[in-house]
């Protein structure tokens, strides 16, 4: 489970949408679970079939905001669904039934039968996650997850993830701000400015400085007289002992 | 705080237009004058002469309806034509549209379909009435064969300039999931173009029903063929009546297309 | 073969819903006489008729003039009768109408003045808006009607009698069909219209058939046709039909006068055009001569 | 986790349908029936004399291009009385568009527009052509105001259903700051629809070039004439020849529209 | 300086919505400066007048994508400028000049021109903020405007908004999920839970009760197994000495 931390507009965004090739990188070669996904700014090989083993989060939830909630979980599981139901939009009790658990592990299950659009914000981004879940995907990459959300809420899709992690053995790169987050669930970070990885390592070595550098820097140069870091930062040094493992 | 450089850096204006900007507004320019002449606009004789217009118009009150059985005989005919042409059209204009809708389908794909589908709709209705007509015989079926062509061409052109305009972040969601790309469209795009859609779809609709070269071509009758002579005949009171039940058609159409809309939306 | 059902194509000059039900005693009549079915199609353009017969998806049409060279010529068709009126005249006649307070009083006027007056001439393809005045007003006195007026507009005969009317322009042709419809319509229109040039006779409107009909049927059909209109309740129906007092047996030769006009109009686009080689040109000048040649003899039959 | 009552309160199926879309569905199936028979589809006749449609195309090739100066001449005369029907209809359009918006309109001005507009396109262009050719005469300025009044309608019909599915999050985000609605639209709701807008403007330009009737009623020429009599004279050669200057046209137009639209995305 | 708490879902969007007369109420009336709003679900007056002297941070932005950025945040200023300008996107120097200054205040200035829909989340959230700046409204209504940002930013803008609050004497209404944020720098705070109101009172006041209420209750029927309150929640009892004037 490794977070992926940087100022607002650092890249992070555009680092994870890098992994199932949405965006096109200008060089190099991309490669998900030892597959080449792009090289050199074109897609290789079958970008469908790593697809499938990456779960996405994405920071804007890009749900289909006029199908039903539950619609939007079940795309998760379409591609192991028979390809006559799928394209009639037909599922089956039992996978209804799961995607039903899915939204239920992140507190959605009410909204079912809502139009995504007129979700909460919050509510939102947790039928993302739950889209995510019911892929059963091998890798999750979930971008800022909890923006969105109460800390009860966040506290429970970061247990979920983790859960994931544990359990099943997945592979989980999650983008944050809170970097109490990021120390409690996450043992390994990635630091982001300016689209450059500046830090890489466990999250318990996160001094802060680095912090100071990776927001810091960035903003004293934009508000003159911003006022002395407050105290909950400053003083805040990382409480090692709240990492979990 | 304005005194610091990195503010000072932004350029208050917008980034210079490009040249083929300027060159393509210019052009535009261009254009319109030189028709300016080419169209003959005399906008000032339109007033002078609006007194004929209040003459002529004045022949079309009140309608004519005597013959009204035969305006919703021939109506049902015009209804039957344009509903199988325009059915059979947006079964093929779903799948062409997409395939020429650049957000969706390779380059090469997109290219030799709009061509294809620029061809339906440039060659003329009068053409294609003829060639199922040698294939089928005079008759409403030939009507709907060449109804079908052309309004295919068009709803194919319409439907994937709807799909170029979608917002792409919900069919990202649903690609990120791993399905093909059909699924992408049945469960990204498709709910979102789904409005525009069925008005582009009950607009041809209407205007294959309006539509009578085709249907008069073919010798199926129909409401625009009798339109069509009681003008040549200087019938205005029929024809105005005639009018009105299009119009009154059109309408009924027209509010239909908004209640679907709204349940598609 | 035997065809099983024989189709009637008809152009439909008048509302074809209202045609539909005056035609239909006349073929249900004949589809007794001779027993097969008859369906009437009633088309608005004889470009699709024809093609119909071109490929027997169309046995009989009724054509104007000019529509039935090419049935003849590209559909194996063949003139067997044609339309009487009932007022007896064999045909109609072209105008060339001006209204009434243009000052406009001789054709004269307007072949010597031309660049003064304003004209509306017919579709390219129509007889009487056309094919007859260019012929007999403009190419007999060495005139061309596109260049001899301040302006040339070509519409339909509604586009021009209405343009007449309004004074928008200030001759254009016209038919007699077309002024009778208007007497019928509204005459106090027709009175503000002057008929500076009337024209030759031009034949009334023919049927064709498919030459490959069987002999047989096409006789039973021929007998029929001449033989209509005898009782009240016949001649009721071909009153109805198009102001029709029956048929009288034709020939292809009906066309001939026709195309000779056609021939001529073709010369004429031949001689002006100006992108042709000379060789290519006179070639075909030569062809055409021959043709009208060929088709003098056959006038003199 | 699935014994707890607070997820087996939710429905595993979608809330049941109403009457009346099943009802809508019902209709929609016996109008198709009744059409059958009525629009006489008789679809095994196309393949068995499809014969006959390959002889009919034969004649079509080669094209002749002897009369091309002629051709390109009435092209121009087509094109200057489509710019200018179009550009005013246009004009016209973005206003009565937006008034015909439910969503930006409120509906007793939504309705009486709505039903103008489709009065506009209900009546044949050829009364309106008679209409203006009574005031301004004979010419390309009668089919200008025929062609304006006609493409007024469907481009009024057309914009208002763009508007109508836009995402109303940008427009509220405008509203927030006290503008007028004006305002609201030039900023939150125009940037939305304008690929849709320029789509259909130039969908009805490329219509009104390829439409005859008008033209020709109005006698000004234009190439839907020279059409209209090389296909009535039998001429597939020429009539051929006459297509592929549509065809090279309209392709033109579409090309321009979709590097328009891109633009503007 | 108002924080307005609450689980998500629990319809704190749906309130300030309801302010500007964005959504009909189905019953009340809703008053805003001494002006009615809305009664019995019927907007009343001219609520364009309230909206200048309102603004509002939309959860989702609600910017026009299409448009540059500095459009989206010169459409604040719009009820200021001549109507000739505003009915043709011209505006002067001085009013571009104040827009670059409020994007410079929550550091996007560099963004101007770029076209508002590829900005980074936090990027957007912040220019949804500049156009609200841009306004000059007596009271502001910011739904979530930190959920997409990092600390320092999140920081930078709350320090704006306290500026506006304390210097123009600008009423300030944020909905938060971050519970510090709101007890340091709002001195007080409203409490939704499932669209009612379940404390008004000084931020200091909060009691981990309350807030175990207001997460937390709505929270254990979801998932079952959830684990004991994590030590950063429950040890974190709030700082009192932290919270800003
Ligand atoms: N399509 C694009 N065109 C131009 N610039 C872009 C585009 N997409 C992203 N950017 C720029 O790239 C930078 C990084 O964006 P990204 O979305 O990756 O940031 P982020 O780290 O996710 O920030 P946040 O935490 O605010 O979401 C930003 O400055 C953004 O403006
Ligand atoms: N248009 C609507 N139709 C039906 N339900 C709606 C609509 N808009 C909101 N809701 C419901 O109202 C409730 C409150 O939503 P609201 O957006 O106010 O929550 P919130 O407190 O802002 O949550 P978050 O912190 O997640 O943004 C949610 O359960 C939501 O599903
Ligand atoms: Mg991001
Ligand atoms: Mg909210």
């Amino acid at each position: 489970m490794v977070a992926l931390l940087g100022a607002s507009g650092s890249g992070k965004s555009t680092l994870l949408r890098l992994l199932p090739g949405f965006m096109a990188a200008d060089e190099g070669t991309v490669k998900v679970l030892g597959r080449t996904v792009q090289e050199n700014g074109r897609l290789v090989g079958n970008a469908r079939v790593v697809r499938r083993e990456l779960g996405f989060v994405f920071q804007q939830f890009n749900l289909v905001s006029r199908l039903p909630v539950i619609i939007n979980v079940l795309v998760g599981l379409l591609h192991r669904a028979a390809w006559w139901r799928r394209m009639l939009m037909l599922f089956t009790v039992g996978e209804r039934q799961l995607a039903l658990e899915a939204m239920a592990s992140v507190g959605i299950e009410q909204t079912a039968w809502q139009r995504a659009g007129t979700l909460s914000g919050g509510q939102q981004q947790r039928a993302a996650l739950a889209r995510c879940l019911v892929q059963k995907a091998r890798i999750i990459l979930a971008d800022e997850p909890i923006a969105s959300l109460d800390p009860e809420s966040s506290r429970k899709v970061m247990e979920v993830l983790t859960h994931l992690n544990r359990a099943r053995g997945c592979t989980v790169l999650v983008s944050l701000h809170q970097v109490d987050f990021a120390i409690r669930y996450c043992p390994r970070t990635i630091a982001l400015n300016a689209g450059r990885v500046v830090y890489d390592g466990p999250s318990s070595a996160l001094t802060p400085a680095l912090l100071a550098q990776l927001y810091g820097a960035n903003a004293s140069q934009l508000v003159e007289n911003s006022p002395a870091v407050p105290p909950l930062m400053r003083d805040g040094a990382i409480p090692s002992g709240l990492v979990l493992a | 705080m304005t005194s610091q450089p990195s503010i000072n850096d932004v350029p208050l204006n917008p980034p210079p237009r490009s040249l083929t900007n300027h060159l393509a507004w210019g052009v535009l320019g261009a254009l319109l004058i030189w028709s300016w002449s080419g169209a003959d606009m005399r906008p000032a004789d339109l007033w002078r002469d609006s007194a004929n217009m209040v003459v002529f118009a004045r022949d079309f009150f009140p309608p004519n309806f005597h013959d009204w059985r035969v305006y919703l005989a021939e109506m049902a005919v015009t209804i039957h034509i344009a509903i199988w042409g325009t059915v059979l059209a947006i079964i093929c204009a779903v799948p062409l549209g997409l395939l020429s809708a650049e957000n969706i389908a390779p380059k090469w794909v997109v290219q030799p379909v709009r061509r294809a589908m620029d061809a339906c709709r440039a060659i003329n209705e009068m053409v294609f009435a003829m060639l199922f007509i040698v294939a089928v015989g005079l008759g409403p079926f030939a009507g709907v064969m060449a109804l079908w062509v052309h309004t295919t061409g068009v709803l194919a052109k319409l439907f994937a300039e709807a799909v170029e305009a979608i917002d792409p972040r919900p069919v990202e969601g649903v690609r990120a999931t791993g399905v093909s790309l059909l699924e992408e469209i049945i469960y990204g795009v498709i709910p979102q173009v789904l409005p525009l859609w069925i008005s582009y779809s009950l607009y041809r609709f209407e205007s294959n029903v309006r539509s009578a070269s085709v249907v008069g071509m073919v010798g199926a009758g129909g409401i625009g063929v009798i339109l069509h002579e009681a003008i040549r005949g200087f019938d205005y009171a029929e024809t105005s009546a005639v009018l009105l039940i299009i119009i009154v058609c059109v309408t009924l159409i027209d509010l239909v297309s908004s209640r679907i809309r709204q349940l598609a939306i | 073969a035997e065809p099983k059902e024989l189709n009637f194509g008809i152009i439909a000059t008048e509302k074809s819903g209202a045609l539909k039900q005056m035609w239909q005693p006349f073929l249900d009549d004949m589809a007794k006489a001779v027993g097969v079915k008859v369906n009437g199609f009633f088309a608005t353009d004889y470009a699709g008729i024809i093609e119909a017969q071109r490929f027997n998806k169309v046995q009989i049409a009724w054509y104007g003039n000019l529509a039935a060279i090419d049935a003849v010529d590209r559909a194996n068709g063949q003139v067997f009768v044609q339309f009487v009126d009932l007022d007896g005249t064999p045909g109609y006649y072209s105008y060339i109408i001006t209204h009434k307070d243009s000052g406009i009083s001789t054709l004269d006027q307007v072949l010597k003045n031309g660049k003064d007056y304003t004209f509306g001439i017919g579709d390219p393809s129509s007889t009487s808006g056309t094919l007859v005045p260019t012929y007999y007003v403009f190419s007999m006195n060495g005139l061309d009607p596109k260049t001899h007026f301040k302006v040339t507009r070509s519409s339909n005969h509604e586009g021009n009698f209405l343009a007449v009317l309004n004074r928008q322009v200030d001759v254009a042709t016209s038919n007699s069909e077309m002024t009778q419809k208007m007497q019928e319509k509204s005459p106090e229109k027709l009175e503000q219209i002057r008929i500076l040039w009337t024209s030759p006779l031009i034949p009334r409107d023919p049927l064709v058939w498919r030459k490959d009909l069987p002999a047989d049927l096409k006789k039973k059909i021929q007998d029929f046709v001449v033989g209509y209109g005898k009782d009240d309740r016949e001649k009721e129906i071909l009153k109805n039909m198009y102001r029709l007092a029956g048929f009288k047996a034709s020939s292809d030769a009906q066309l001939l006068p026709i195309r000779q006009l056609e021939l001529f109009k073709d010369r004429k686009k031949y001689e002006s055009d100006e992108h042709m080689a000379a060789a290519a040109k006179k070639a075909k000048l030569a062809e055409l001569d021959a043709q009208l040649a060929e088709l003098a003899k056959q006038m003199q039959k």
